[in-house]
């Protein structure tokens, strides 16, 4: 189950493997039972907002319905039958999933989603209150560095812990072509850093960030790291521990996975420093009416009941990724994103945010369109059956660096066509005079 | 007519161009009027709108709008709904501009259920495709919003002895314009 | 959609309604796939474990696949159609499951679960460092009231409130029939006291709480009420605005939907007051580097993608349940549970916790079994097919108060039979022979 | 044998009644000691468990367990197999002692599927069953994790100079008995 490690340098340069035949890419589709409905006038759907949420394959809604009909039990409890087989399947998943980025079952804590993962962080990071402050809290003096193209998930969060504990939040900036300002890399993170978090893909601009470079230099500080790993983990082969981030999160929903589950998972010293928040049953040992005591990480970390079939759904997910190999995977997405900035690069009165070339980039492509707002934009391509996403994606700030509201993005994924791409690119070449901007 | 082209009315994308009542302009004398800024968390568009209301010219007890001033930034189902607002109520006693909101809403509300009555609603009855589309009701309510809330303000100030101006109020899109 | 109101001075008391017959609860099993498998030596299922978790019918199996192979698509982002549908879809689930409380849909906000609901307002309450304290802000001074009977899940996040605010926990403790001690409700709830946070039914004791009184002695010195209706939402008609309750919270797995998905509900002008604490995606207005402003509950609460399936099968849920009735399954229950106390009163060296009568009662019956562990307890029974559940059920203090370390509960639901609690209580009689403690 | 007669065999129904090595009792001079505590969340059992360790009364360079006494509350299971541990490794090389625990955890974990080595593993060997009951392998475990942290401690204690008998440490059950 576990993933080779990569050198994120590698993305971009698939090495040995090659993208899906076009036999194989029609194997692919036909596990997803939504590729093949139609759109409004009969238009084959063609799916490119993965980057939102993924479809999913018959693999996982059958994992998922075999365990309900069969098994379906709270965990971790009740001496019967169901009970046991449930918790079997359960941490059976939790093995797979963490295995699935290099780690260990133990350090993988199921979230809500990747939102909830980041906010265990900075939360704990900031809780003062209860007790002493634990090693790794912020003071006033601290400082927490993000980036500029985060998600508002790994921004806001530590805005908000700053706010609590008087630290003070500083950002890596960008250069025109997407990319981070890394001459700023030492002026920004330094003795009194006390995390570094940032994304290891942005969900906007497609930039892969240079993960090895970011955590040598909070290793220097002996600041934390913290990856925000949405973008790269259903995309690319990706092993944590190999890149030594502290800690990461990523969501279910983006790598065929369910809804209503994300992890939170890193080293286990990490983990086991950091206080729970969220508090209640199954994450404690020893409660009175006065006071209570609490489990080792991940228990602790995970109140009340779990996301239990979802977890056994998002194994099923892991599978299906592992069957067809993270590594063609990550080809077969190149090989598209090459074709959709070409085709983009062609059609006047569009500009890409990001990155224009493949290189060091997944296939999110977010585009402006002169004159035209992204909303009309979507709209006019979901009437040719094209399923972009429009909108800020949840990074304001990104926008504004690059002068925009919101923008167009089309975002591709195992199951993508080039006959997507050349129709996302094509019709985008007549929104303009639809809407009398050309 | 496609499913496109009957969201996108002609009307509508004439409308999203002409932006009727664009720019902010300041009340004339004895008139009030009260701001209302609105602003769409889906999508990071924004309305400023102006609302100014006068006394009846012939005297009736129900003031009049006199004018609906705007800026912002928008898609075309926002601008061009906004546009449509500023020419359906400038001029009409503030009883049959509220009416017309609510009338408005409705329709946008109804997800293409309710036929729109063309004598009353004009041009705006073109939005009625729009309740089709749950992400974009939004989009159609913002300036509509924006008048209401700025329209309940600047009556409010008329009647008032001596009229003072507050800052404008800043709020979101409701959020019940979801469903 | 909407619950009929009810005094919950009627439950255990079904008034006009009846118990399902033979033939109706035939019918009523049918649509739940998991009922008809066997276990072990080919014992049919006996499923009593609906207070830890229910079964799912087709009904909610269906909605969820079908959502998720026609319309998946991320919820309130991108013009294109099945973004559409979902968010549609999405928002339809809001106003069916608040209405199935008697509430409004901006006045209900979809959490993990149960227990995440009490957190985001015992958090929320203990806010301090973001701005100024909010109006529901505990100090140090104040007193939060629970009582003895709670879930951890109502009674860790209290605790930890206190010890963050400097507010003192209190509680109402219970009288030696598993009743709470009403005698000491004045002395308890006093004007000190700044929320009073009960559960409607225990999940230990099976007992249902007055709800009116309660709040009354709430609403007399102005304190806010929490009510956990995770054991009372799933059995009878509740209906949250009559209870006049300002906050409630309950889960889906428990009441035949998925888990992934609880709900906060309550009051709109409570949620309104009360601050956000898990922060990102969605839940914001406006974001820059330095600063963010946020939205409106209900989504002020939702930060990230939400469970979208999750939300849609719960709807189903909440149709499964209405189309049953909820005053018939109520009345169905309460034979049951008749019929279980009497049976367990027959059998030798066992006690009961709670009630051993039927009135104000769910049917969660949980037994001390003299010199047999519950965990041998419950293995015994499952090896005749019948699924109880053994430990503390996350309740260690009501365990305590009753001289217990743990218990084993038979717990019923609108599937359960007669035959089925025959069985059980027929197999309790022979579990101190085998164990050699009779 | 149906599955209950499988997982209770009469050896474990007798060691959950005999409880070999019940009671807290001191060790006697020229030994060392270390007392160990082990809670498991799931049911809220417990056991304190001493290990006594003693240089080898032939000599030899490996201690030799002197003593297993323990106390605590637990199902049958937890019951007897601190029961039968006490059998098997008292009087043992600790050397011995360590292995046979690490016997017992991989029977234990295999699911069912690695068959015990009677001749080794003696009464203990009766226990394979559990490990087809998931939510049971920590009720076996519970004494023996306590065994292993406290003989470590024990021994590290015999062969100090002057040994320093610090307060018994207090941990949970591993969690990763879970898998
Ligand atoms: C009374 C009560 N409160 C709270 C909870 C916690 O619910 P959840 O685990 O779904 O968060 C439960 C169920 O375990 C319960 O029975
Ligand atoms: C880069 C990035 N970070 C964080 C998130 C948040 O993930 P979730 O909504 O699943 O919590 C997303 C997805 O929306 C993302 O693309
Ligand atoms: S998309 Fe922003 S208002 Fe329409
Ligand atoms: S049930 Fe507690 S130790 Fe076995």
């Amino acid at each position: 189950m576990s993933a080779p490690a990569v050198d994120t340098a590698r993305v971009g340069d698939p090495g040995g493997a090659s993208a899906f035949s076009d036999d194989e890419v029609a194997a692919v589709r036909a596990r997803f039972p939504v590729l093949s409905r139609t759109v409004g006038a009969g238009h084959a759907l063609a799916y490119l907002d993965s980057g939102a949420t993924s479809q999913r394959p018959d693999s996982v809604l059958d994992a998922e319905r075999d365990y309900l009909t069969r098994s379906n039990a709270a965990v971790h409890r009740g001496a019967h039958t169901l009970a046991e087989e449930a918790t079997q399947a359960y941490e059976d998943a939790r093995s797979a999933v963490a295995g699935f980025v290099g780690l260990d079952d133990d350090e993988l804590v199921w979230t809500r989603n990747a939102t909830e993962g980041l906010n265990i962080v900075a939360l704990g990071l900031s809780h003062y209150g209860i007790g002493a402050p634990g090693p790794l809290a912020l003071r006033a003096g601290d400082e927490v560095v993000v980036t500029e193209m985060e998600h508002h998930a790994n921004l806001v969060p530590w805005q908000q812990a700053c706010a609590r504990t008087g630290a003070t939040l500083r950002w890596i900036g960008l250069d025109d072509d997407g990319r981070l300002d890394l001459g700023d890399l030492e002026r920004v993170v330094t003795a009194r850093t006390k995390v570094l978090a940032f994304t290891h893909a942005s969900n906007v601009l497609g930039t892969v960030n240079p993960v090895p470079r970011l955590v040598a230099a909070a290793k220097a500080v002996g600041a934390l790291t913290v990856l925000d790993a949405c973008q790269s983990v259903p995309h690319f082969p990706v092993d944590l521990r190999a890149l030594g981030v502290d800690l990461a999160v990523f969501s279910a929903h983006k790598m065929l996975g369910p809804t209503g589950i994300g992890a939170l998972a890193g080293r286990r010293e990490v983990l086991a420093a950091l206080p729970p928040v969220i508090t209640g049953g199954s994450m404690v040992e020893k409660v009175t009416m006065e006071s209570t005591t609490f489990r080792e990480p991940p228990q602790r970390f995970e109140a009340g009941t779990p996301p239990v079939s979802q977890a056994i759904a998002w194994h099923a997910a892991v599978d299906h990724l592992s069957a067809l190999g993270m590594d063609r995977i990550a080809a077969h997405e190149h090989m598209l994103t090459e074709r959709l900035l070409a085709g983009v690069a062609g059609v006047p009165g569009v500009r890409v945010l990001g990155p224009t070339t493949a290189r060091d980039r997944v296939g999110a492509v977010s585009v402006v369109v002169e004159g035209v707002h992204p909303h009309d934009v979507g709209q006019f391509l979901d009437n040719e059956g094209i399923a972009v996403r429009v909108g800020h994606h949840c990074a304001q700030p990104v926008h504004r660096r690059y002068g925009a509201t919101a923008s167009t993005r089309a975002s591709v994924y195992l199951y993508s066509t080039t006959a997507e791409v050349d129709a996302f690119v094509e019709t985008l070449g007549r929104v303009r005079d639809y809407f009398g901007a050309a | 007519m496609s499913g496109l082209d009957q969201l996108y009315q002609q009307i509508i994308l004439d409308h999203a161009k002409a932006k009727h009542g664009f720019g902010l302009r300041d009340a004339g004398a004895g008139a009030a009027s009260a701001d209302s800024h609105q602003y769409n968390p889906l999508c990071g568009d924004e309305v400023t709108l102006r609302a100014v209301v006068a006394t009846a010219p012939d005297g009736s007890a129900a003031p009049v709008v006199a004018d609906v001033a705007w800026t912002g930034e928008g898609c075309s189902i926002s601008q061009a709904s906004t546009s449509v607002l500023h020419e359906l109520v400038v001029g009409r006693p503030v009883p049959e501009a509220t009416g017309l909101v609510e009338e408005f809403r409705t329709m946008i509300r109804s997800r293409g259920q309710v036929e729109p009555d063309e004598e009353v609603l004009g041009d705006a009855a073109a939005f009625a495709g729009v309740g089709r589309h749950a992400n974009r009701v939004k989009c159609a309510m913002l300036g509509w919003t924006a008048f209401e809330d700025a329209l309940s303000r600047a009556v409010a100030d008329l009647f008032e002895a001596s009229p003072q101006p507050g800052p404008p109020a800043v709020s979101t899109t409701t959020d019940q314009e979801n469903a």
